[in-house]
């Protein structure tokens, strides 16, 4: 049943070192400020599983938390690298990353398995491609009826899926709207899900058939307003762009990245004094007409 | 078509962007990454194929987006599209489900027979250099009805051999791709800044059949890693006309506006 | 691309002798009218999928529609027995009934396979009942992970499936909500999809992530008002329990049933005359204090 | 829980509806079939247990009927719920997915393992009756973390040997649904208008544990098709409460008037 408490609380108390862990959001809703959270916590050798590792895998692979990635497609959207993530994989800085590699459609389909308690999903999928010779959770099975040959893919079964949503009511009820990615696939596959919303309010208003998540399959909810800048929160904020163009430079340097690391997420509290933190960076960069997010 | 003005100036880019523009017909069900992709198809949208239906892998289905979105999942993708899906259901019921017509790759690799790279440069396990990784593309590449390519045509592109093959076209050519059993006929066009090729049957090697203006056979050959071959039907790229540019570029701006460029 | 047209049009365009027909619609949407109108088009030897065949499938079954039925829960709900099915299944009238017999789990997530055009779900069901000795479309595989045993069931891909829906814009869009079924699933995984509508409207008003099926999936829409009676739909009217109740006395009986299908369906032309003639009768039965429909 | 007025009369499906209730605790997830396992769900909701979360197999999570629907789908589910996801997804993600604590079945034979069958009187070919059929049962029974049955209490009905296993309990009893694989403990209570049977480990035959007022051991006897055993500590079921009647009466008041009755 969901519990409210602070994301220092939810971190601290769900995400062990060595855990695995997926943060999902496709481009919408990614739940950075909880990213920022495990970064500041210093937690070590998690598996990050995460269609699209986003920026937000980016700082958590060159803060050294990952030892592996499950992943489908490890780009900074719109932009270009992700400079943390082919360092780590091309030089193994800070650490070196075990990847485990699908396409989109194979690892929302190992979501789907995982959701489902079966221990794998098939699809047409990856014929003739050499990711199966890459990644032993791609097989090949036949069909009982058909005899056909299809691909399966083994489940994702994360300890701790973490989302953000729009809202939440006082019972923990989270709601969620616009782009849904594999959220709801990922809470449902997970042992524990944190669930850090925009706000919560008394009556969350749903229309029918709406993405809710009940709050008797929440663990933890946290209210962090703001917290999955810089991707978006349809109906409370826009993308900041900005800051996505903003990172390939602060992500290309490994000294750059580092300071910004310290200051903005090392050096602060909690997301609170980070937004304040990065506020002050972004007024700076915007005077000196520069682009530091 | 209007007649465009001869004295019109426009760039390679334009060309590429605009002809991949003019292959996607009214009505069509279309499966659009990020960049050139959604420039052409958003562009055919708001020219001659008012009712194309653009889908985007992050479920956005109808998308009629105003400004062009920077990223694959941007709230205006959501906020005008019909409705909007999982990302499991993107792929399991529409894509994987036979209900997309077109889809449309990119790569940094290419190789005779419309295979794609989008992994790795280099060795899997000692890459020179990361690449994102294959996304939706080895399924759509499997299961649209048929593929567009859009890549800038270059040697280090247009190789002999792929480093990794990520997404099938006709692996080595022939019936191979038929043998996979695969649900959607593969690339039938690829489109580039400087030409289009096709694939000639009976072995799918793609050949030249379009030439943009401006552009010298000896141009596409330098551009081309294996040894290119032109159709003999290879005609001319009608030039972009007026209409078409302008939309482009009016396009353009609102989404280089809205993304803080410029 | 949906194309407008009169029930009769679509019925008689895509519902051909010896076809396999999808009426879907879990005790909400209904698609009543449209199976009034394959019965007056005398149609046969169709092959109806169903999950929960309701009264809908126990009048074609009545009227001699039906070969073969494949279904997973066959009763009229909250009632009792589907006696029309009962006497074709137990005497073979009017005809014998072949049944491919599923549980729920096991006939939606055919309907999923066939929705994902895979030719085979995976699901953990069926272990220990006797429903795979009778039914050959139920097969176990093994995971080729971890070599647990599965259950598998053979996709079902209907030629046409009949749907009733809320409403469609002028495009012909189609919107749905509340109790959703496998409708998707089941429209999807069609040839051909038939829709009944409440009302065609200019703007379908659509909330985000609302269930839609967009036109160009969709074969034809036919604007039938009250289609979905005796079952409702919601926003528009109520369950008519008192029609299911007295379905039971008007089924129960050969000649009973005959008479009422004669009376309203056959000797009707189409469902606003045979809602004319329903109206009567039950006009004349609640004045009598009996329970006709 | 108050003290009943022992010069209450309430009727055996009464009481068979309210010893099934308490056994709902608050919080609980419950799949909830319709008929007696919706009116007992719906009582605990309305008397001990207000945080129940009902789910309906058509699609309602979390639904708080005021009046009890008559069938699987009524409005007033869908009116009501938290939330309605398509019948794939509450079979596959909620119930096979592991989301529920309390599946509740009826069925028309039980054996002493259990098992239920809800398909055919007779040979499955010849059937005497048809009987409706599986529906959600079989993967209620399998999945659900704990299963209990509501079923009169019947030589018919309580047979030494099923005409059909639609869904299985113990199957032979021992270890032979642990076999099975299956996810759920199985039925770990049969609730009757005589009694309430448990299974005795390591048999898992169902034993009588609890009697309902004013019922004898005879007649739950004569009303088992196999020679029924009583457990040692077989204990009276308390009657039941003035707020419990006063409850189930009311929801069944609301529902018979809902539904054109009387």
């Amino acid at each position: 049943m969901a519990e409210r408490m602070s994301l220092r609380e939810a971190i601290s108390g769900y995400v062990t070192d060595g855990a695995t862990v997926a943060m999902e959001g496709f481009t919408h809703l990614i739940p950075f400020a909880a990213g920022y959270e495990v970064i500041r916590q210093r937690r070590r050798d998690l598996t990050l599983i995460r269609m699209t590792p986003d920026v937000i895998y980016d700082q958590l692979i060159g803060a050294g938390c990952a030892r592996r990635l499950i992943f489908s497609w490890g780009g900074n959207p719109g932009v270009g690298s992700l400079h943390r993530l082919r360092d780590a994989v091309e030089h193994g800085w800070p650490q070196p990353l075990e990847l485990l590699e699908h396409s989109h459609a194979g690892l929302a389909s190992a979501y789907v398995a995982g959701a489902e308690h079966l221990p794998f999903a098939v699809l047409r999928g990856y014929a003739g491609s050499d990711l199966p010779r890459y990644n032993d959770d791609i097989r090949f099975i036949r069909c009982p009826f058909t005899d056909e040959e299809l691909a399966a893919v083994r489940a994702v079964q994360p300890d701790v899926t973490i989302i953000h949503a729009q809202k939440a009511d006082r019972k923990g009820n989270v709601l969620l709207w616009g782009i849904l990615g594999v959220q709801k696939e990922a809470a449902l596959a997970a042992r524990h899900t944190i669930v850090t919303v925009e706000e919560i309010v008394d009556d969350l208003g749903a229309w029918p058939n709406a993405a809710l998540l009940p709050a008797w399959i929440v663990s933890a909810i946290c209210e962090v307003p703001g917290g999955a800048h810089p991707s978006y929160a349809q109906g409370y904020y826009e993308r900041d762009n900005r800051f996505y163009q903003a990172w390939d430079a602060i992500a290309r340097d490994r000294q750059t990245f580092q300071a910004w690391l310290q200051r903005h997420v090392l050096d602060t509290a909690d997301y609170a004094e980070f937004s304040r933190v990065l506020g002050e960076t972004q007024a700076v960069a915007g005077a000196e007409g520069t682009a530091a997010p | 078509m209007t007649t465009p003005d001869s004295s019109q100036d426009y760039t390679a880019s334009e060309m590429m962007t605009i002809t991949a523009a003019r292959l996607l017909k009214n009505g069509m069900s279309c499966f659009v990454g990020i960049g050139l992709p959604s420039l052409a198809a958003n562009l055919a949208r708001l020219t001659h194929a008012p009712d194309l239906v653009l889908i985007y892998e992050s479920g956005p289905i109808g998308a009629k987006p105003r400004v062009l979105p920077l990223s694959i999942g941007d709230g205006e993708l959501a906020e005008t599209a019909d409705t909007i899906v999982a990302t499991p259901e993107i792929f399991r019921y529409w894509l994987q489900g036979g209900h997309i017509d077109v889809g449309f790759l990119g790569a940094a690799q290419i190789d005779r027979f419309g295979n794609l790279n989008t992994t790795v440069i280099g060795p899997y396990d000692q890459p020179k250099v990361r690449l994102p990784g294959a996304g939706g593309a080895p399924e759509i590449a499997g299961s649209a009805r048929r593929v567009f390519v859009m890549l800038r045509q270059s040697a280090r592109a247009f190789v002999p051999k792929l480093d990794f093959i990520t997404s099938v076209g006709y692996l080595d050519g022939g019936d191979a791709r038929a043998r996979l059993g695969l649900t959607g006929a593969g690339p039938v066009a690829i489109i580039t800044d400087l030409c289009v090729l096709e694939p000639e049957p009976p072995s799918h090697e793609f050949v030249v059949t379009s030439i943009h203006p401006g552009v010298t056979r000896e141009r596409i050959v330098a551009a081309t890693g294996w040894p290119i071959r032109f159709a003999a039907t290879a005609r001319a790229t009608e030039p972009p006309s007026e209409a078409e540019l302008r939309t482009l570029r009016e396009l353009q701006q609102r989404g280089g506006a809205a993304h803080g460029e410029g």
